[in-house]
């Protein structure tokens, strides 16, 4: 395309055209699979809650079965245009830019990410080397739009809200990033290509207590699942976003959304090997052997959105079975625990990782699997030993609430 | 530092520092928790050990060394007095590894044995804290490579048995011995301390030397520089027997020459000392530094007549008492002579049955407190106390043989002894520990461990209930492992014939004074009190053991003792009778914790056991079994090469005789026909009461020195008859009356210190004035001017960090300004 | 003009618009905001400048800790808008002196401006300082090493460290409510 | 490539604008921003000047802008917790208000 593009301008205009359809391209297929990704959550969720989610909207073939001959495809888009119809309205006192902008900036925050996002072996938005690092500072604009949209809504309810947000956005940002480099070290890079390329094993089988941890912070980030007191539906009114409406209101949803699938892709990349296909030695597809370059390349996304899904299902379904939390728990759970359990396993995992010989150079399965099943040893024993510190807190815990609670139980017992 | 800590030159410094810094953990860090304190404690002396055990492998097995001349060890500067540098260090040479195979291993054995004894006590870490620091300052003592390092492990043991003799400090005369025994030996320790600068300052003044020293190789294995005569040829090679005999032949030759003019290889520094006149009575320098060392040992091995504070000692803790009697204190006084034996000799040609003054002191005092002590052991009830008499008595042989120039004796039998000691204490804390046992178990009244109050106004020794010998009796049946070792222990000290260890380093001494009392009085003297003192020795024993363990129950407490747990099985061949119906042999609800407590405390007597047996057939004599292993290890330690006396078959006979007659008169009296409850002690009923009672009361001596020696302080700080200066005016009944002490420091020093206090006063005033008027006023003057300038120059000053910053630009505008001009 | 030299001015324009607005407003938290503009100007300029990992790290750090932990306390703070006087007395003389201290660097950097001829700065071609090398590839790797470098950049490196633990620790005190400092040390320990 | 000077320029602009709300800006918290802008002017001269020298392969600005950073941090921390510590005293976070240093 950049060589289209040079015929009729020179080279920097000509790449940057180039690279501004891309984006295009990406941001825009990013935000309507959205439709797709609502859809399916909502039809997993249903699932949980014993019901059938959406099951009217859509045209379909009627099956032999009659069970399910409408499934609810076009949910989504009927909700779309609904949301379209919806009147935008705008308090007084409210601070016009901050809060027109608040949504864009959330929605943008999270289509941002998707261009160091490696859909397949080429292709990709644009393979930064501090694709990681690009994440992470990509994922902390959006706390800048909730803070605004806090303030700018002029309501006491969004204001707290918008700090309650900001500091569990903030807070879990932590074991995040600390989280985020261990696939890092292990892949020697920063970047988001490389670190697919470099797991010859995937990393969520050497460093299972990595993924959890991201799993759990990238989850607080998202605002989902045990996490969702930003929102807090049943309890205050819906949070930093209560004074939104029509398509302001739609675009912090689809941010959601998008951010929760999002965070299926980084985990698929991160941790689940990306786009690469098991089994299927690396130089086949970046050489295009036996099937073809653009076949291998299609065959590793379909893979990767797979692995997404995957992850994307584990988090919806974490979303759908926990309680939520306190704001207190929720932060004490951060720092008093994510941060201490991620920094000691990233020093864990360096120390192991420089232990090992050969590290440095990974090169196939054969080179990763010692280091990988030693780590998973290792990976094993925090487990254990968190599981031991856990329940040995969850013991005292007990143990206080029982002797506030029932104090007359507690005294009755006989001492040692 | 590059230092390698497996090479036994630094290993001595690990072996003292592991005790040390388990006192130091205990102390700061566990002294909370009893079980991490007991640990610390064990596992710094069984570090101490098993360092012990490899130096002493390392001496014994390093054949490219003559460790006599070259020993394992090291140095570091100390501290720099005026021009010379006083260095500090360790040294193993043969008889400190001697020592090294003994004081860990019995230390280790009494804080097993203590975890046992000593449960239940509030201030268990404490005392293990205690038990680690006088463990660190005998090995500090032990590995010193000077005497100021010594004379500081030896005040460092004399600070812990005050300590752990006053241990019970809610029990008076717990504290009373613990003072008793502090001040006794310090009374000593200062004339030794005087002994050690003297000869500190001594050393100074002779021709080539370079530094004063310490040192005990400078003072008494080196030679001094130009005096070598032979110093290519060292006088004596260890390793090959036949060198040996050749070398000792040519030493015999040697030493016969040696006390012409000159030396076979060299002066040392003692020997110049015996050149030098002491300012006091006329003797040699090395005589008086001899002597004043001597008392050190008097005081520290409780020799007559500061025998005093040690049978008091009692009071402590039984380990306490078999860390004090035989791994630790006494030992280190008898060990620090054996050390300085060349200084105490000097000038003596013993070889040749002549001796100088301080060995005649030496040796009368040993022969005198070893027989002294024996008779008083045999009036004693109280179990322990006879084992303290015992030990005195123990330690009269060492000092005796050290008078007649036995050293090599001397070493060896405090070895065995502090083996056969060290069980016999521990066997007694088993006893007490059942009587105590039996006594809650007959009363049933409570407390884990009952204190005995001494009744005030009793001259004759109290013996707490569970120590008395004379309510016991049949305990074997009770605790039956304590009553063998017990026996086995009894009968090394009795010198029981050929098969103990006590026997043959006892003998060795008997035979060294045999072999002088042909020749000379004074050897004569010295053996016939220590064969007196073996026969009473021999008896005591026997009556204690059989009182303790023979017969029938004399107490409710003794039939039901125990130490919880009852080994039925050992002792149903033993004495089916008793069994039958006069002992109660209830069986008692045995608790895991009693068990583990009873093999604690049983444990370390067996181990002990086994080495009052077999520590004393290294030393038999060459003669009987064709080498000596002991004498060929221990020979070159000293310059003074002991010379192998022939065998003589005479006082081996003697001394058995003694020994077999001393325990079967023992038995006759006790075993044979076991005393009853009620019945009167045989001793007693054959001495009379008269006798028995001075017996009991230790020979008037403790009194005598109440009386005469403490009265008159008393008198001096108590007694108010003086009327202080200013009351002197006041009718007499209106005057308050002080003691002679407040007297003088009141009456007199306060006046004396009053006037010139005045005098400074008046002079202070003065300088006042003229500090108020001329100095302040001139300074007074500047400071008002400079802060009138400060107050009108503070109205810059707005608080405002903005205006700070305004000027602060305005500088940095001018400075750079300034700057790009000048680059211009 | 080059595409290079469009987004340099649209990226200094937000800069320099973004911090002058920064310290003209009136609303305080409008002035955050401003604040983040100028900052992500920087960090444009960074990955202009071929140093996408201070780009990315300004984009984190300054952005997403510093400027919302400064909005956070502008929150938390009374009469954020329109401030009745947000300027002090002595601005005049502020403003004086800002401009000719902006006068002053910009005499220091005229030099270079005449070296490569200013008066012609729209034709970026000519203006290409030529001395400039490559960038190495593997920038980053270096920099990260030579922070843990003994001989390059490890002491201060420590030394940051123990600033930030430093600063955390106090920052911690200082807004500890209800106790004294003693008390939170004693808390601690 | 964009040439330094103007790189050197903005810089100089954007230091003199934060210099400018540091002398005049009464809110504290304000005054706090300023400095973050005269920081960031100096962390552009200082990765401008490291990548228009002759060996870019030299890190010494870039590791100088990353100390820029940490400090950038600490004194944001601090500044902030001071003025809330302030304000709580005083109610005020007016930098004028606070002059009890004065004589």
């Amino acid at each position: 395309m950049t060589g289209l593009f040079e015929n009729i301008v020179s080279h920097g205009w000509a790449v940057f055209l180039a690279k501004l359809i891309g984006a295009f391209v990406v941001g825009t297929a990013g935000l309507l699979w959205t439709l797709i990704g609502i859809w399916f959550e909502r039809k997993v969720a249903g699932r949980f809650q014993d019901r059938l989610g959406p099951n009217r909207v859509g045209l379909g073939p009627k099956g032999r079965f009659n069970l399910s001959y409408k499934f609810g495809w076009a949910q989504s888009i009927a909700d779309l245009i609904k949301i379209f119809l919806k009147e935008d309205i705008r308090n007084t006192g409210t601070d016009r830019w901050t809060f027109n902008l608040a949504p864009i900036m959330v929605t943008m925050s999270v289509v941002l990410l998707w261009a160091v996002i490696p859909f397949s072996d080429g292709w990709i938005g644009t393979d930064l080397n501090v694709g990681v690092a690009y994440l992470i500072a990509v994922g902390g604009i959006g706390t800048i739009g909730v803070m605004m949209a806090g303030w700018g809504s002029n309501n006491k309810y969004s204001l707290l809200a918008g700090f309650r947000s900001v500091a569990q956005l903030i807070s879990y940002e932590i074991p995040m990033v600390v989280a985020l480099l261990v696939p890092v070290l292990m892949a020697g890079s920063m970047s988001t290509q490389t670190i697919i390329r470099q797991q010859y094993i995937a990393f969520m089988f050497a460093v299972p207590m990595t993924l959890l941890i991201f799993l759990i912070s990238g989850q607080a980030e998202n605002g989902r699942g045990p996490f969702d007191l930003l929102e807090g539906e049943s309890e205050i009114v819906a949070g930093f976003h209560v004074e939104y409406s029509g398509m302001k209101f739609g675009m912090f949803m689809v941010s959601e959304f998008l951010h929760a699938f999002t965070l299926g892709l980084l985990t698929a990349i991160l941790f689940m090997g990306g786009w690469r296909i098991p089994f299927v030695p690396l130089d086949w597809v970046q050489e295009g052997k036996y099937l073809g370059s653009f076949i291998w390349n299609l065959l590793g996304f379909v893979m990767l959105l797979s692995k997404a899904m995957i992850a994307y299902f584990v988090l919806i379904w974490v979303r759908m079975t926990l309680p939520r939390l306190r704001i207190d728990h929720l932060l004490n759970f951060n720092w008093k625990f994510l941060v201490p359990l991620s920094l000691i396993n990233l020093l864990v995992v360096a120390f192991v990782w420089k232990a090992i010989p050969g590290t440095d150079a990974i090169n196939s399965f054969a080179d990763a699997f010692i280091p990988s099943v030693v780590l998973l040893i290792v990976n094993m024993a925090m487990f254990l030993g968190v599981g031991a510190v856990l329940a040995d807190k969850g013991r005292q815990e007990r143990a206080r609430v029982a002797a506030r609670v029932y104090p007359e139980t507690v005294e009755a017992a006989p001492t040692n | 530092m590059d230092v390698n800590w497996f090479n036994a030159n630094y290993l001595p410094w690990l072996i003292l520092f592991f005790p040390l810094l388990s006192t130091a953990i205990i102390m700061l860090a566990t002294n909370r928790s009893v079980v991490a304190s007991q640990a610390v404690a064990a596992g710094g002396i069984g570090l101490s050990w098993v360092l012990s055990l490899l130096l002493f492998a390392k001496t014994v097995w390093t054949t490219d060394k003559a460790l006599g001349q070259d020993i394992f060890g090291s140095q570091l500067d100390w501290m720099d007095i005026g021009p010379y540098t006083f260095r500090m260090g360790v040294a193993v040479d043969p008889l400190t590894a001697y020592m090294l195979l003994m004081v860990p291993l019995a230390c280790l054995m009494i804080f097993i044995y203590s975890i046992g004894y000593m449960r239940g006590d509030p201030k268990n870490a404490r005392f293990f804290g205690y038990l680690s620091l006088f463990a660190g300052g005998m090995l500090t003592l032990t590995v010193a490579d000077n005497l100021l390092l010594l004379f500081i492990g030896w005040e460092v043991m004399g600070f812990c048995s005050y300590s752990l003799i006053g241990f019970w400090a809610h029990k008076k005369s717990a504290m009373e011995a613990g003072v008793k025994a502090f001040m006794t030996t310090r009374v000593a320790d200062v004339f030794m301390l005087v002994g050690i600068g003297y000869l500190f300052v001594m050393t100074g003044t002779i021709d080539g030397v370079a530094n004063p020293t310490l040192n005990f190789r400078d003072l008494m294995y080196n030679v001094l520089p130009g005096s070598a005569i032979d110093a290519d040829n060292p006088a004596y090679e260890v390793g090959d027997p036949e060198a040996e005999a050749d070398a000792e032949g040519e030493h015999a030759a040697d030493a016969e020459e040696s006390h012409g003019d000159e030396h076979a290889v060299g002066t040392t520094i003692v020997d110049k000392l015996t050149e030098v006149d002491a300012p006091l009575f006329g003797v040699s320098a090395a005589t008086l530094i001899g002597i004043l060392l001597l008392i050190g040992t008097v005081g520290k091995s409780a020799q007559f007549p500061l025998h005093t504070w040690l049978p008091d000692a009692m009071e402590g803790p039984t380990p306490v008492s078999a860390m004090i009697h035989a791994a630790a204190m006494v030992s280190a006084g008898v060990y620090m002579l054996v050390r300085m034996f060349p200084l105490l000799s000097a000038g003596a040609d013993f070889h040749n049955f002549d001796y100088n003054t301080t060995m005649i002191l030496m040796g009368t005092i040993g022969a005198v407190t070893a027989i002294g002590a024996s008779i008083l052991a045999v009036g004693q009830n109280d179990i322990k106390r006879i084992l303290a008499y015992s030990t005195i008595s123990q330690l009269g042989y060492m000092v005796a043989a050290l008078g007649i120039g036995a050293w090599v004796a001397a070493a060896f039998h405090l070895i065995n002894h502090a083996f056969f000691k060290a069980l016999l204490f521990m066997a007694s804390g088993s006893v007490i520990h059942a009587m105590e046992h039996g006594e809650h178990h007959a009363h049933e009244d409570g407390h884990e461990h009952a204190h005995h109050e001494k009744p005030d106004g009793l001259i004759m020794d109290y013996c707490a209930p569970p120590n008395n010998i004379q309510r016991m009796g049949g305990l074997i049946h009770r605790i039956p492992v304590t009553a063998i070792t017990m026996a086995i222990g009894g009968l090394s000290l009795a010198g029981f014939p050929l098969i103990t260890a006590g026997f043959w380093s006892k003998d060795e001494i008997i035979a060294e004074a045999w072999h002088g009392a042909g020749s000379a009085p004074f050897p004569a003297f010295v053996l016939i009190c220590l064969l007196f003192g073996a026969l009473l020795t021999a008896f005591y024993t026997a009556r204690m053991w059989f009182m303790t363990f023979w017969g029938t129950p004399r107490s409710d407490a003794a039939a039901y003792a125990g130490l919880g747990s009852l080994r039925k099985q050992w002792v149903v061949f033993w004495n089916r009778r008793a069994m039958s119906k006069d002992t109660k042999l209830t069986q008692e609800p045995i608790t895991a914790r009693d068990r583990l407590s009873a093999n604690q405390m049983e444990f370390p007597l067996a181990v002990l056991a086994f080495l009052a047996i077999f520590a004393g057939f290294i030393g038999i004599h060459a003669d009987l079994v064709g080498k000596n292993p002991l004498h060929d290890f221990l020979a070159p330690t000293l310059l003074h090469h002991p010379v192998a006396i022939d065998f003589d078959i005479l006082p081996m006979l003697f001394s058995m005789a003694i020994a077999l007659l001393g325990i079967g008169g023992g038995w006759l009296l006790y075993g044979r026909k076991p005393v009853e409850k009620g019945e009167t002690d045989p001793v007693e009923a054959q001495l009379g009461p008269q006798a028995w009672s001075l017996l009991q009361n230790r020979l008037y001596i403790d009194i005598f020195y109440r009386k005469y020696l403490l009265g008159p302080v008393e008198w001096f700080v108590s007694a108010e008859k003086w009327a202080l200066p200013g009351e002197e005016e006041k009718p007499e009944d209106e005057q308050i009356k002080v003691s002679l002490s407040d007297y003088i420091d009141k009456g007199i020093i306060d006046d004396i210190l009053h006037w010139i206090a005045s005098v400074f006063s008046n002079l202070g005033e003065f300088c006042k004035r003229f500090n108020t008027v001329v100095i302040d006023g001139f300074i007074d003057g500047v400071v008002y001017k400079i802060g009138d300038f400060a107050r009108w120059f503070r109205q810059t000053q707005t608080g405002r960090v903005q205006q700070y910053l305004l000027f602060v630009t305005l500088a940095l505008l001018a400075i750079g300004t300034l700057l790009i001009i000048q680059v211009r | 003009m080059t595409v290079e030299l469009l987004v340099f001015l649209i990226l200094s324009a937000l800069t320099l618009g973004g911090g002058m607005l920064v310290v003209t407003t009136r609303n305080l938290f409008h002035a955050g905001l401003y604040l983040m503009i100028s900052l992500f100007g920087v960090a444009g300029l960074f990955v202009l400048l071929t140093a996408p990992f201070l780009g990315v790290v300004q984009v984190i750090v300054y952005i997403g800790a510093i400027a919302i932990l400064i909005m956070l306390a502008i929150m938390l703070s009374p009469n954020i808008t329109n401030l009745p006087n947000p300027f002090t007395a002595q601005w005049p003389v502020g403003a004086a002196l800002a401009v000719i201290f902006f006068v002053m660097l910009i005499t220091v950097v005229t030099p270079v401006m005449n070296e490569l001829g200013a008066d012609d700065w729209v034709n970026s071609d000519q203006l290409t300082v030529d001395t400039a090398g490559d960038v190495p590839a593997d920038g980053i790797a270096t920099l990260g090493e030579e922070l843990v470098d003994p001989h390059k950049y490890m002491l201060p490196f420590e030394v940051a460290s123990v600033l930030l633990m430093a600063a955390m620790i106090g920052a911690v005190l200082l807004v500890h409510p209800g106790k004294q400092a003693e008390d939170v040390i004693e808390d601690v320990a | 490539m964009v040439p330094l000077w103007l790189y050197l320029a903005v810089a100089a602009a954007l230091f003199s604008i934060g210099m400018f709300g540091v002398l005049t800006r009464r809110n504290a918290i304000a005054i706090l921003m300023s400095i973050e802008l005269m920081l960031n002017a100096v962390n552009i001269n200082l990765v401008a000047f490291w990548r228009y020298q002759e060996n870019p392969a030299n890190l010494s600005g870039q590791v100088f802008a990353i100390f820029v950073f940490v400090v950038a941090a600490a004194e944001a921390a601090v500044g902030l917790a001071l003025i809330i510590s302030i304000y709580r005293n005083r109610q005020s976070v007016i930098a004028e208000d606070v002059d009890v240093m004065k004589w």
